[in-house]
C-alpha cells in the first residue's frame, strides 16, 4: 500500500495496514486533530522520510512536516522551544542510533524542565529501532534502556499495529517528553485489519498470550519471537503466558507480579545488550516485590555483549529467537 | 512581565536615546550591586553552590535585554544579571535562587543563574553550553506556526561556547529557517581559565556569520552607548524580518569564572587595554559628559539600588527552605506516571 | 596540600593523600613513565583543571597536559584516533554531566573499534561524577548505569584513595576505553597515608568489611555511607557485609554471590536513579544465579528518580545515607 | 599499504602531470566499474544491506586518495571508492565486505563502506555524520607526538554533514592545534532527498572557512585535472605546514542516496548544468584530447579493470561467510573481561 489510505478506508476489511502504516496515520490524526502539533525530521517533507512514515503529509498539511538539517542536538532543542511555547513537536530520528548526537537535549533538557521549572515538555522523540538483517552496528540499535534511566522521560516499545497507532497518538497527548521505540523490524512485518478507536493507557502492560505454566515477559519485536516460542511449547504441553510491557517507563510491574502470582516463573527477553535495562529492571522488582512467589530463579535472555553484527548469520545468533526463547524457556520449567 | 519598581516603565512612544541610556544604566547599576551583594554572601558562607558574576559585561547584557519586549524569547546564560533585569527578571528571582528559597522559581531544585520562567519567555539555562539557542529557534518556530508576528529571541554565549557543536547546530538551523534569532557572543578572552588562542583560530569571531549566511555586528562591549546602538539595531533588524544576527561583544571578564576563582590567570595586559574598561564607570562618565544626569542623581540611583537590594534579600532569607517532605519527588508532569 | 607532593613524600607517614591528589599522582606516573601518555581536557593545562587533578602537571611535562576548547565530542573523537596511532590519551571531561555531548564519540566510535576492527581502543576518560552540596542537576550526575549498558566499555567506580590510584593507573594501561567514573564527593573527604603499589586487578570486587547477617553491594561515595550504615547496625548486634564493587562493568559477580552464599541476604546500594543501573543489574545476577542463596527477597536502594537537586535539604533526601541504608537493612534483617 | 596491481606504482621521482592524471583515471574507472559490478549483485539480491555509490564523485575522491602517501590517514565516506582504492585499498577489501566474508577486514561483523584498516590509517567509518573528522585529528596529533613529520591526514564529507556539531567541533580543533588536516567537502547538492536549501543559508560552503581560520578552497569536482590540482595543492600547503586545509567541491549524486533509492527528487535542471556532468566522461575527454592516451588504451584499462573486477567478486563469493559458533562475542580486547 503505497499512499495513505484515507481514514474510513482504513475500516474496509480488506485493506490491511501495516505497523509503518499505523504510525504513518497516527500522525496524520494528530495533524489534523491538533493545530499544536508538527513534525521535525530528514528527509520527512516532500520524501516522506527515510521509511515513508510521513509519506503524503507535507502535502496534505502543508507548511508542519518539516525537513531538518542533520542536525539532532537542534532539532530536539527547538522541539523542546516550541512545546514550552505551546506546540506538540514530533521528531523523528532517521534512526534511533543517531539519537546519541541529540542526547544531551533529550536527557538534560527536555527530561529536566517540568521538574525545574513546572512546565511541562510535550515533545515526542520517533525512535526507529531495533535489527534488521543487514543492517549492523549503527543502524539497528535498542535504547530503550537507555533513556530509561532518566528521570522525566517516558519510553514506550510498541510491538503491535494496534498500540504503533495508539501509543503514539497517546505519546503526542501526553504532557511528558516521550521516547517512542518504534521497531524497524515490524514497520513491514505487522499487519493488522483496522485500526483501534481506544486502548490501554501509557504504563499498562497486556497480557498478550495467557498461560499457567510461566510468564515470559518482553516487548517490540521480542514479543512476537516470544509468541512462536509460547505456541511451540503448547504442543509439548505447556502453556506460556506472554506479557508485552508496551512502555517500559513507566514499568507496569503489578501486571507483571500478578503473572508471575499464576505461573511462578519469568524470564524476562530483550533484544538489546545484556548489562542493564529492561530485563535487568524487571527482573530486580521481581525479585524484590515478589520474592515469594517464585518457585524458580526468575531468568533473563537478552542479545549478546557485542554492537550488532551486519551479516544475518551472525545478527541470527546475537538476537533472541523463538528458538533461543524456548530453549530457556524449558530450561526455567525445568528448573 | 512585570518589571520591578526601581527603574520607570519605558514610555509607550518610543524613547529617546538620553531615556533608553538612563534606564539601561540603572538596570547595570542594580545588577552590579546585587551581584556585589551576592558575592559578599556567598564569601560569608550564606550561598551553597556556584555564584557566577557579569562584571564586566552589564553593558551587553542590558543592551541585549532592553531591546526585548513582552513576547519576546531570551535565553540569559552566565553573566546576564543586567540583561535579566531589563528583560522583566524581578531582583527577588535572583535572591530567592541564590538563597535556595522554596517560593523561587526554581524552589530550591535548581539554583543560582539556573533560573527562569519558560512560560514568561525567560528561559532556565541548563549548564552544557551552547544548549539553549535552539531552544530559542524553536520558540520562534512555535511563534511562526502560531502566526505570532513580530516577536524575536535573544540567546546569549561566551566565545568559549562558539566551540560547542550545539551553537553550530543551532545557527545554522536558525539561518535554514531564517528565525529571528539575535545571537550575542560576548568575547571575555576567556573560557574559565583558557584563553582565546586556545578555544579558536579565526582573527574575529564575526568572521563566523558569512559561513552561515546570517548578519554579523561587532561592537565594543564596553561602551554602553555602542551596544545599545549596535544590539538594538540587530534586535531591530531581526525584528523586521532580516533573519538570524550574530552579534560579537568584545569585553574583559573582570571577576573570577566564579566567585571561587581568582584568575590569577588572566594576563595582566589585557586591563590596560580599551577592552579591559569598566563598562559600569564608561556609561556613568557618558551619562555626566552628556548631562543627562547630575551626579547627585547618579548618587540617589545607587542609594536606591541598595535599598531595593536589601530589601530583596532580607525577604529572601525569611523565605523557607524547600521541605524534602513536602516535595512529591515526581519529575513527571503527569503524576501518575510516578512509581515507587 | 596544594603543590604537587614529589612521589617519595608520598610515602612519609605524616603526609596525608587525598583521593584527588591520588587521580594526579597516578596521571603523573603515566606520564613520566609511559611516553605514550598525554591528557586533554577543558582547562587543565596551566589552570590545572576545574579540581585541580592536573595542577602542575602542565608544567613538569609540556606539552603533554593540553588544554582543548570546549567540544566533548572532538575531544574524545580526537582521543581515538591517537590512541589508534598508538598514544595513550586521557581524557578529562569537567563534569561526568558534560559527557553527554561527546556520548556518541564513546558509546559508538571507541566502544565499537575493537569488536568492528580488531585494533584496540586504548583511551581513559576521566569524569568527575557524583553529588556535592549545591551542585544540582547538571553538575551531580551518576553516569556508570548508561556506560555500562554498551558493549566494548570498561566502567570503573573507585571508592578509596587507594583504588583512585591504582585503578587509574590500571585504566591507563588498559586496551578497552575506559569511563573512569572519580567521585567528586570523595576527591577531598578521602585520605590515605601512602600510595599503593599493588592493587586488585580490573573487575574484581573487594570486601570492603566481612559480616555474615547481610550483604549490602555497592561502589563510589555509597561505599562510605554503606560502612557507616554498618557500623551503626553492628551496635544493634548486626554483622553487615559490606562489598565494594570497585569496577561496575565488568561486574564481580563471584564475589558478590560468595558473599550472599555467606548471609543470605543482600541490599544493593546506588547514588543514582532508580530505573536499571548498578543495582538492578546486580539484583538481577544474584536472583537469576543465586536465587537458593536467598533467606529474603534482595534489596536495593537508589537515588530518588528526579534530576539532583541544588538545594542541601532535597539533596541530602535524594540521595541514599548511611541512615536510609541502615534502615533498609533492619527491614532487610526483619524479612 | 599494497596496492592492487592494476595501477603501475607511482615512480618514485615526481610524478609527471599526464601520469598522474592517468593513474587518477584508471582509479576512477576501476571504482565506477566495481560499484556497477556490487550494484548489479544487490539488484540480484546476491547483496544484504545497503549499497552506497559514488558516481558523480569519483573525480574528487581519487584525487584525494591520491595525493595522500603511506603514513597519511584517510577517512573516506560512503562515495569514496575512487580514493579508498588509490590511497591503496584492495579491491578484495571491497568486494569481501559487500559479501560480507569471514576473511575480509570487517569479518562480516560490519559491512559495505564501514570497512576500513585502521592500523594501516585507513579509518572505518561509522555511521554518525561528522564523526571521523576528529578522529583524524587525533591521529595527526599522535603523530606530532611522535615527531612524525611530514604526515597529513584527509577527511571526506558531504555538504549534508556540515550541518552536525561534530563537523564543527572537529575543524575548530584542527584550527586551534593547527593540525595537517583537509578536509574536503563534496557538496553534490542533495543529502538524501534533502537539498541545499534546507541544508545551509550561507551561498558558499567555502565561506565557512575564515570563520574558523583555516584555508578554503573551491573546486568544479567534475574536471579530475582541477580536483587533482586544488586538492594536491591542498594536501601539499598542509604537508608544509600551513594549517587546516577546507575544499568544497561541486558536483551532483548521479545515483541514489543508496541503490534502494530512485531520487525522483532530484531537480532534472540540474543535470543540464555543468555540476551535473560525469566526471568519468570529462576526464576521458581530456585524456583523449591531449593525447595522454588513445582510444585503444582506454579499452584495453577497461577491460583490464573488469578482468579485476571478475576475479575479485569470484574470489569474494566463494569465501567463507562468518560463522557465530566461531566467533568469541567479545566486544573487549582484554578477554577476561567477557562475562557470560
Ligand atoms: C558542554 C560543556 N562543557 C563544559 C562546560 C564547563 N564550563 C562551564 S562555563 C565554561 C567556560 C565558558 O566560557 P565562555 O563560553 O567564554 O563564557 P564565559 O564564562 O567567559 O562568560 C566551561 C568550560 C559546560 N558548562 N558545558
Ligand atoms: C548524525 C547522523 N544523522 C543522520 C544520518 C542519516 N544519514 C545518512 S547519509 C545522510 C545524508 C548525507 O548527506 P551528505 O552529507 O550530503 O552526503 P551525501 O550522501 O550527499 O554524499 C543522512 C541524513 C547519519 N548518518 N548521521
Ligand atoms: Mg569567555
Ligand atoms: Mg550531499
Amino acid at each position: 500500500m503505497n499512499q495513505i489510505s484515507p481514514p474510513r478506508n482504513l475500516y474496509f476489511r480488506f485493506i490491511l495496514i501495516t505497523y509503518l502504516e499505523a504510525i504513518r496515520e497516527a500522525q496524520a490524526k494528530a495533524l489534523s486533530d491538533d493545530p499544536r502539533v508538527y513534525i521535525y525530521g530528514q528527509d520527512i517533507g516532500f520524501f516522506g522520510g527515510a521509511f515513508k512514515a510521513t509519506k503524503g503529509l507535507a502535502q496534505r498539511f502543508p507548511g508542519r512536516v518539516i525537513d531538518s538539517p542533520i542536525s539532532e542536538d537542534a532539532m530536539v532543542g527547538s522541539a523542546i522551544g516550541a512545546a514550552i511555547q505551546g506546540m506538540r513537536p514530533v521528531v523523528e530520528m532517521q534512526f534511533a542510533d543517531f539519537s546519541t548526537v541529540g542526547f544531551n537535549q533529550i536527557v538534560n533538557q527536555a527530561a529536566t524542565l517540568h521538574w525545574r521549572t513546572g512546565v511541562p515538555c510535550p515533545i515526542t522523540v520517533r525512535m526507529p529501532c531495533g535489527g534488521t538483517t543487514g543492517s549492523g552496528p549503527f543502524h539497528s540499535q535498542n535504547l530503550e534502556g537507555i533513556y530509561a534511566q532518566y528521570p522525566g522521560l517516558v519510553v514506550l516499545t510498541p510491538a503491535t499495529v494496534e498500540d504503533a497507532y495508539s501509543m503514539l497518538l497517546a505519546a503526542i497527548e501526553c504532557e511528558d517528553p516521550v521516547v517512542f521505540c518504534e521497531h524497524k523490524y515490524l514497520y513491514y512485518h505487522l499487519k493488522a485489519e483496522s485500526l483501534p478507536s481506544e486502548a490501554l493507557p501509557i504504563g499498562k502492560a497486556r497480557i498478550a498470550r495467557a498461560g499457567r505454566d510461566a510468564t515470559v515477559v518482553t516487548y517490540g519485536a521480542m514479543l512476537h519471537e516470544a509468541l512462536a516460542a509460547a505456541e511451540e511449547l503448547l504442543s509439548e504441553g505447556w502453556q506460556i503466558e506472554v506479557i508485552d510491557l508496551r512502555s517500559v517507563k513507566p514499568l507496569d510491574t503489578d501486571t507483571v507480579l500478578a503473572s508471575v502470582a499464576r505461573t511462578g516463573r519469568i524470564l524476562a527477553v530483550s533484544e538489546t545488550w545484556p548489562w542493564g535495562g529492561v530485563t535487568a529492571e524487571v527482573i530486580a522488582r521481581v525479585a524484590s516485590e515478589g520474592f515469594n512467589l517464585l518457585d524458580a530463579p526468575p531468568m533473563r535472555l537478552n542479545a549478546k555483549d557485542t554492537p550488532v553484527p551486519y551479516h544475518p548469520n551472525l545478527w541470527g545468533t546475537h538476537r533472541p529467537t523463538a528458538k533461543t526463547i524456548s530453549d530457556s524457556l524449558r530450561s526455567l520449567l525445568r528448573l | 512581565m512585570s518589571f520591578t519598581s526601581a527603574v520607570p516603565h519605558p514610555a509607550s512612544k518610543a524613547p529617546d536615546f538620553s531615556e533608553t541610556f538612563r534606564r539601561a544604566y540603572r538596570w547595570m547599576l542594580l545588577a552590579r550591586l546585587a551581584e556585589e551583594k551576592i558575592s559578599s554572601l556567598f564569601r560569608t558562607g550564606k550561598i551553597t553552590g556556584g555564584v557566577f558574576l557579569s562584571k564586566g559585561q552589564e553593558a551587553i547584557s542590558v543592551a541585549t535585554g532592553i531591546a526585548l519586549r513582552d513576547g519576546d524569547i531570551f535565553a540569559p546564560l552566565i553573566r546576564d544579571q543586567a540583561g535579566r533585569l531589563a528583560f522583566g527578571e524581578s531582583l527577588l528571582d535572583f535572591t530567592l535562587t541564590y538563597v535556595g528559597a522554596r517560593s523561587g522559581p526554581m524552589r530550591g531544585r535548581d539554583g543560582n543563574v539556573h533560573r527562569g520562567r519558560p512560560r514568561e519567555g525567560m528561559l532556565p539555562m541548563i549548564s552544557h553550553l551552547g544548549a539553549m539557542i535552539s531552544v530559542v529557534n524553536g520558540s520562534l518556530m512555535a511563534h511562526r506556526f502560531q502566526g505570532r508576528r513580530g516577536t524575536v529571541g535573544a540567546a546569549s554565549i561566551g566565545e568559549g561556547a562558539t566551540s560547542t557543536g550545539s551553537f553550530h547546530e543551532a545557527i545554522n538551523q536558525a539561518a535554514v529557517e531564517r528565525l529571528p534569532l539575535i545571537l550575542v557572543v560576548t568575547n571575555n578572552q576567556y573560557a574559565y581559565s583558557t584563553p582565546n588562542s586556545r578555544q579558536f583560530a579565526c582573527s574575529d569571531l564575526v568572521d563566523k556569520a558569512i559561513g552561515y549566511g546570517v548578519t554579523g555586528h561587532s561592537v565594543d562591549g564596553t561602551d554602553l552607548a555602542e551596544c545599545l546602538k549596535v544590539i538594538g539595531g540587530a534586535v531591530e533588524l531581526a525584528r523586521s524580518g532580516a533573519g538570524p544576527q550574530l552579534v560579537v561583544a568584545s569585553s574583559l571578564r573582570l571577576v573570577g569564572h566564579g566567585e571561587h576563582d581568582d584568575s590569577h590567570y588572566v594576563d595582566p595586559r589585557l586591563k590596560d587595554l580599551p577592552l579591559g574598561r569598566d563598562c559600569l564607570s564608561v556609561a556613568e562618565a557618558t551619562i555626566l559628559s552628556n548631562g543627562w544626569a547630575d551626579a547627585v542623581t547618579l548618587e540617589s540611583w545607587h542609594k536606591d539600588s541598595l535599598l531595593q537590594i536589601e530589601e530583596a534579600v532580607a525577604y529572601s532569607i525569611r523565605e523557607a527552605a524547600p521541605d524534602p517532605s513536602r516535595e512529591d519527588w515526581c519529575a513527571f508532569a503527569t503524576k501518575e506516571f510516578a512509581e515507587g
